[in-house]
């Protein structure tokens, strides 16, 4: 066990170096880092003296080092566009980001999940069909269309919910909460339903299918077959077994709400960081975009973490040392 | 009489070690999987040399290794005069691999099922860009199916008539030697009976020579000239059917043939068998089969016995004879 | 003589396919005794499984019970709502699958799994079935039963297994066990193991057992009677003894005849020619006749009759040796 | 014409015809297909074409005649006076290029890496894998933003336009391959194991004979399914990426750039703007998206 922990954390530090390089690239090679910075108005001297602080002078893989050793320390430059430090900038809209993702992956997984063992439990009732229809619709419904949707009915039509914006905000240090006022409350509900509705509808699209195979087992026929009762069937033998995977992708899943922020973002102009890089990659802001990059793989590598971790908890012949029985 | 096939000191070794960063962290040694261990035998030309064995007795093995599927780790194999393990002349081996087939298992999964049935039988044929016309039709005629199902695809056939076009595309290259492994034991037995009748007649034809791999005892007596057994990878024994059946001498042997039902034992009781097999990364010491075996002595834990020649039969035992 | 503890009477399961209903068992019939191991033995695709499978209500869509009677103990089973169906099962009627490996909860302890089983038909507490779980694993001969209570599935070998599976099967003392299969996975020293341990266990209990296998030999040594199906209907019934040595159906003799038999120096083995058709191919009248050599017209005309012979029945126009007395 | 029978009569043709919903999404798709192909035919108007607009026109209402020119338009137009109907036909035409030849690259790409990952295993294999685990762990749409971004850093700005589709595909088509390579690889680890690959090594047929005679016929159906889920998913992403105004240009409006442009008219009134590119997203993807689900349903064995 000890060692597949290990293995999977220096695969995590692998990655994280793999993505270092690729943000470290469009650093380097992405548009000119001098003429980023210094302008129109700049002497030969400026540049050198610039080129060789940034130390631009230096073999690839020592800039690269230092690179990583700085943003290891949360120093990746300034913003291009802002002209502050991309870390000062991420800190200031982090906070917005990580609640929306927060309610938005509760909502997620609450229902994709319940929704998801209903459908397969009650395969061919109408209500499971008719949400199965529904959740194809969701699917196919483009996560900045059910935002805009949602704005007309419920901002502009029924004027019951803020169109854009976190409304009022608490600061706890450095931390601007929206959980603490009304407003802040009343402004997360459409984004987060937004957010949560494309990846609920994954995650319950996929627990039925994956549900359906486990309830096609030997095990559970057996099951079946010793008389026991249908909740004990369902959900002490099939969903505990529909876990193994559906956990990856839930993983997986939570990542991508991170990502797909930057649409929600952008729709009801949430001050988060998804927006934060859209406008970095509309005006190639390198330095954020990198920033950004790392930020989330940090991010995403955890979430691998924490999911394979699980697995041992589930799955009991991963936890055993010895190979199994032939 | 000489020999087509000639297998010497036959041994496979799989790696099953856990991945290094385990074995350095839970201190374990590399282990190795010996699938088949120093097995030596000889087929006649013309004669059914049968592999008996359980799960783990590596006679999928030896055939693999013996059409060339699987590589050796030590040991010999030759077949019509070519050591294929030694050989370096590539187009010696190519040309003693042609005269190797084999029949598989599974009649559903032995053939592409999107493939139609003329060029699956062709293709040992095609591959070497011989002449195919009018082979399939031929073929499966002489397997008892007609020359119209050849533009037909696998699974317009049950299993039976697949097999019977399995053994068609074995046939097509002209092979002497003809690797059977399990073949009916995905059958139903009235399509078992058919088959084994077809390969009995195609042999008597042909001048083929078979190494026919089960684990199905019945199968066996009935088809072969000569039977290995075989546990956990190394051959125990070896007879011609009737001293193997009338009187087996290795005492595994001898519980295999017992705990195999009858078709005469009504209600028969039987003191069955002690114990399963033990796992083959780390088999007993000595003798693979003392801790099962009701005449074990202390010598059997100790040192694993030679190949020994009694009235005919080839024993590894200590006590037999 | 005792009432039988199963007694099926014209049995048809269908199945409706996209071209056809299919009828998977055409009007069997058959009884089995307290006490008694009915084999029923027929080729792949011959039913015996489906008729199983009806009798513990675990057939699967779209296989239906269609038409005659399952009475159990004097209780006709197969009209139940499924709720009280369940509580038979496991209960009255316990089953055995073919694959071991595949018929336990891969991430439930095994005593878990026999303590639910036990809990959920004798009404026991906790402990009590978990003293009754490490008892029951005993007399199946699990070794050091206390401590493997506590395994998974996964840390036993293939025979052990099922050994586990019959003690599951056993543990709320049905009166009827249904076993499809339960050697073919395993081999041939596994299988005789656990064929005597079937035998004894239901001869000291006193349990009927319904034995569905394609293996002549085992239901030789293990059967007292035996039912031969084939394309979904019954040929021959009978004594063991009376169905192997003289068969009266030509089926049930061509079956004999092909099987590779002990007696050695046969070059060549009967062959029943041509495979049994697919049920929707099925020829009219007797299903046997396209491959009987004793067929005449009067085969083709309608079902055969059912025939008395020795110690059962046999369903042909033209028995073997009844030819002249009838 | 025996094996137009042939696939008539196939279950899978069966299935077809006895799925309503199937054949509707099918009949919408090939419908939406023609009408792209057909645009210039169909098109009342060019919307590429400023001779012919009139911003006199703009904002007429659907089916009502314009205030000041009289015209009547369909769908209604935009600001521009762009008739809303011809530049919804000549969106889909981007969008649907961009969905499928980015689904063409991805599957292209795919099937090879799933194929040799799967056949060949060793260090190939977990080469291969690890780098599609590591992208996996990104999501598509966020490696499409980076490729345009870091594509549009390096190309110098009069280019950005014309080359913006083709990194659209590129990037598209690079966040989608590692399904098909996955299904792909898992497909080949089962069908290589079967006998009849046995057979043809047995013979001496090289590896490239039987990846590409023997594996390749025999992994597509699953590849089939993943294709038509991920056309869905690749138009989707595309209007997500152009209406972000990372996508496609304005010069080149996709149904996305359609919907970004017809948003800021919303809140003022001017709802067909709007409503119907959205429209025509939503059943471009629904169908699609059926057609995928169904065919899943329908070349899964197990389900039936």
């Amino acid at each position: 066990m000890l060692a597949y922990i290990i293995r999977r954390i220096m695969q995590s530090i692998l990655v994280l170096f793999v993505v270092g390089l690729v943000a470290f690239s469009m650093f380097r090679f992405v548009g000119d880092p001098i003429e980023n910075m210094l302008g129109q108005e700049r002497t030969a001297e400026d540049v050198q003296r610039l080129r060789s602080d940034l130390g631009l002078d230096q073999p690839f893989v020592l800039q690269y080092w230092r690179f990583l050793e700085n943003a290891a320390h949360g120093d990746f430059g300034l913003s291009y566009r802002q002209g502050r430090p991309v870390v000062d900038i991420l800190i200031e809209r982090a906070p917005a980001t990580l609640e929306l993702a927060l309610v938005s992956g509760t909502l997620a997984m609450l229902f994709g999940i319940s929704l998801g063992v209903f459908t397969a439990i009650r395969r061919d009732g109408w209500l499971a069909n008719g949400i199965m229809t529904v959740s194809l619709i969701g699917v196919s419904l483009p996560t900045f269309l059910i935002g805009i949707l949602l704005i007309y009915v419920f901002s502009v039509e029924l004027g019951w919910l803020p169109s854009f914006g976190r409304g009022e905000m608490v600061m706890i240090g450095r931390w601007s909460t929206g959980f603490l006022t009304e407003s802040g409350l009343k402004s997360l509900i459409l984004p987060s339903i937004t957010l949560g509705l494309y990846q609920m509808t994954l995650i319950m699209r996929l627990v039925r299918s994956e549900m359906l195979e486990v309830l096609r087992t030997d095990y559970v026929r057996f099951a079946r077959a010793r008389g026991l009762k249908e909740r004990s069937v369902y959900f002490r033998h099939a969903l505990v077994n529909t876990m193994v995977p559906v956990i990856t992708i839930i993983g997986l899943q939570l990542g991508s709400i991170i990502a797909f922020a930057i649409i929600t973002e952008t729709v009801f102009q949430w001050p988060g960081v998804g927006l934060l890089f859209i406008n970095a990659v509309q005006f190639v802001d390198i330095p954020v975009m990198a920033a950004y990059l790392m930020l989330i793989s940090v991010l995403f590598v955890t979430i691998n973490l924490i999911v394979d971790l699980l697995y041992f908890l589930i799955d009991p012949r991963l936890r055993t040392s010895k190979a199994g029985a032939h | 009489m000489n020999a087509i096939v000639s297998v010497n000191d036959l041994t496979r070794v799989f790696d099953v070690s856990k991945p290094w960063l385990n074995r350095v962290l839970e201190r374990l040694p590399k282990s190795n999987l010996t699938a088949v261990s120093e097995v030596s035998f000889n087929i006649e030309e013309n004669t059914v040399y049968s592999l008996v064995g359980e799960s783990g007795s590596g006679k999928s093995t030896i055939g693999k290794m013996v059409v060339g599927l699987l590589g050796n780790s030590a040991g010999d194999v030759e077949v019509s005069g070519v050591n294929l393990a030694r050989e370096s002349n590539a187009e010696t081996i190519a040309k003693a691999r042609d005269t190797i087939q084999m029949i598989f298992q599974d009649p559903y999964a032995s053939m592409n099922p999107r493939w139609r049935v003329k060029d699956i039988i062709c293709e040992p044929v095609a591959a070497k860009g011989g002449e195919t016309v009018g082979l399939a039709e031929g073929l499966l005629e002489q397997v008892g199916l007609s020359a119209e199902d050849a533009s037909k695809f696998p699974h317009e056939f049950s299993g039976g008539q697949r097999q019977r076009i399995c053994i068609a595309r074995a046939l097509a290259s002209r092979p002497r030697l003809i690797v059977c492994d399990e073949p009916t034991s995905a059958l139903d037995v009235s399509v078992q009976a058919q088959v084994l009748n077809l390969m009995s007649d195609l042999k008597d034809d042909l001048g083929l020579t078979y190494l026919f791999i089960s684990h199905d005892l019945t199968v066996v007596r009935h088809i072969s000239d000569r039977i290995g057994v075989l546990y956990l990878g190394r051959l125990v024994e070896e007879a011609s059917p009737d001293d193997l059946f009338e009187a087996p001498k290795h005492p595994y042997t001898q519980m295999l043939i017992a705990a195999a039902p009858k078709m005469d034992g009504f209600g028969r009781e039987v003191e069955p068998p002690k114990g399963e097999i033990p796992d083959p990364i780390n088999p007993p010491s000595g003798c693979a089969f003392h801790p099962r075996c009701p005449a074990a002595t202390t010598l059997c834990a100790q040192f694993r016995p030679q190949m020994r020649t009694i009235s005919g039969s080839r024993v590894a035992c200590h006590h037999a004879g | 003589m005792t009432e039988p503890v199963l007694s099926i009477r014209n049995l048809v399961v269908e199945i409706k396919t996209r071209h056809a209903v299919l009828c998977a068992t055409d009007k069997v019939s058959y009884d089995i005794a307290p006490g008694e191991i009915l084999g029923v033995v027929g080729e792949s695709g011959a039913g015996k499984s489906m008729a199983g499978n009806a009798v513990i209500g675990l057939l699967n869509p779209p296989a239906r019970i269609t038409g005659g009677e399952i009475w159990l103990n004097g209780q006709r089973i197969d009209n139940l709502p499924p709720n009280q169906m369940r509580r038979l099962r496991g209960k009255e009627i316990g089953m055995i699958f073919q694959d071991p490996l595949t018929s336990l909860n891969p991430l439930l302890r095994i005593g878990d799994q026999l303590a639910e089983t036990m809990m959920e038909h004798l009404g026991l507490t906790k402990a009590e079935a978990h003293t009754r779980a490490i008892a029951a694993l005993e007399e199946v001969g699990i070794p050091a039963a206390a401590e493997r209570i506590n395994s998974y599935p996964h840390e036993f070998s293939g025979g052990m297994r099922q050994r586990v599976v019959i003690a599951l099967a056993l543990c709320a003392e049905p009166s009827l066990i249904i076993a499809d299969e339960p050697t073919t996975a395993l081999d041939v020293s596994v299988q005789a193991q656990i064929i005597s341990l079937l035998k004894r266990l239901c001869r000291e209990r006193g349990t009927a057992v319904m034995l569905i296998t394609h293996d002549m030999g085992v239901i030789a040594e293990a059967a007292d009677r035996v039912a031969v199906m084939y394309a979904g209907r019954l040929a021959e019934t009978g004594n063991v003894r009376d169905v192997i040595t003289r068969p009266r159906h030509p089926y049930t003799d061509g079956l004999m005849g092909s099987t590779p038999s002990a007696s050695a120096g046969q070059r060549r083995l009967r062959q029943i020619p041509g495979a049994m058709p697919r049920l929707h191919t099925l020829p009219p009248g007797c299903a046997f006749s396209p491959r009987c050599e004793r067929a005449t017209d009067q085969c083709l005309n309608g079902p055969s009759p059912t025939l008395e012979a020795d110690s059962g029945q046999a369903a042909c126009w033209h028995p073997i040796k009844l030819e002249g007395a009838a | 014409m025996q094996k137009l029978r042939r696939i008539w009569q196939s279950d899978l043709a069966w299935n077809f015809r006895n799925t309503p919903v199937a054949v509707v999404s099918a009949l919408i798709v090939l419908v939406l297909g023609l009408a792209v192909i057909f645009a210039p035919l169909i098109a009342p108007h060019d919307p590429f074409d400023p001779t012919t607009l009139n911003l006199m026109n703009g904002f007429s209402e659907p089916m009502q005649p314009n205030p000041f020119t009289g015209e009547v338009f369909l769908l209604g137009t935009d600001d521009q006076g762009r008739d809303v109907f011809s530049t919804i036909l000549y969106g889909m035409r981007i969008s649907l290029m961009v969905g499928l030849l980015s689904v063409a690259f991805a599957m292209v790409l795919g099937i090879i890496l799933g194929l040799i990952a799967g056949y060949v295993g060793g260090w190939t294999e977990t080469i291969i894998m690890r780098i599609a685990d590591v992208q996996l762990t990104f999501p598509s749409i966020l490696v499409a933003m980076l490729i345009f971004g870091i594509v549009k850093g390096i190309t110098p700005v009069e280019y950005r336009d014309q080359m913006a589709i083709w990194v659209l595909i590129l990037a598209i088509g690079l966040g989608e391959w590692v399904q098909f390579a996955r299904v792909v690889r898992g497909a080949t680890l089962v069908e290589k194991n079967r006998e009849y690959v046995q057979a043809a090594r047995l013979i001496g047929r090289s590896k490239w004979i039987i990846m590409i005679r023997h594996l390749l016929p025999n992994v597509l159906s699953p590849v089939l399914v993943i294709a038509t889920i991920s056309l869905a998913l690749a138009i989707i992403a595309e209007a997500t990426l152009s209406f972000l105004g990372v996508g496609a240009p304005p010069t080149q409006p996709s149904l996305g750039t359609l919907i970004r442009i017809g948003q800021s008219f919303l809140f003022s009134g001017e709802w067909w703007i709007l409503l119907f590119p959205a429209l025509t997203l939503l059943t471009l993807a629904l169908s699609v998206n059926m057609l995928g689900d169904w065919l899943r349903d329908a070349l899964n064995p197990k389900l039936r």
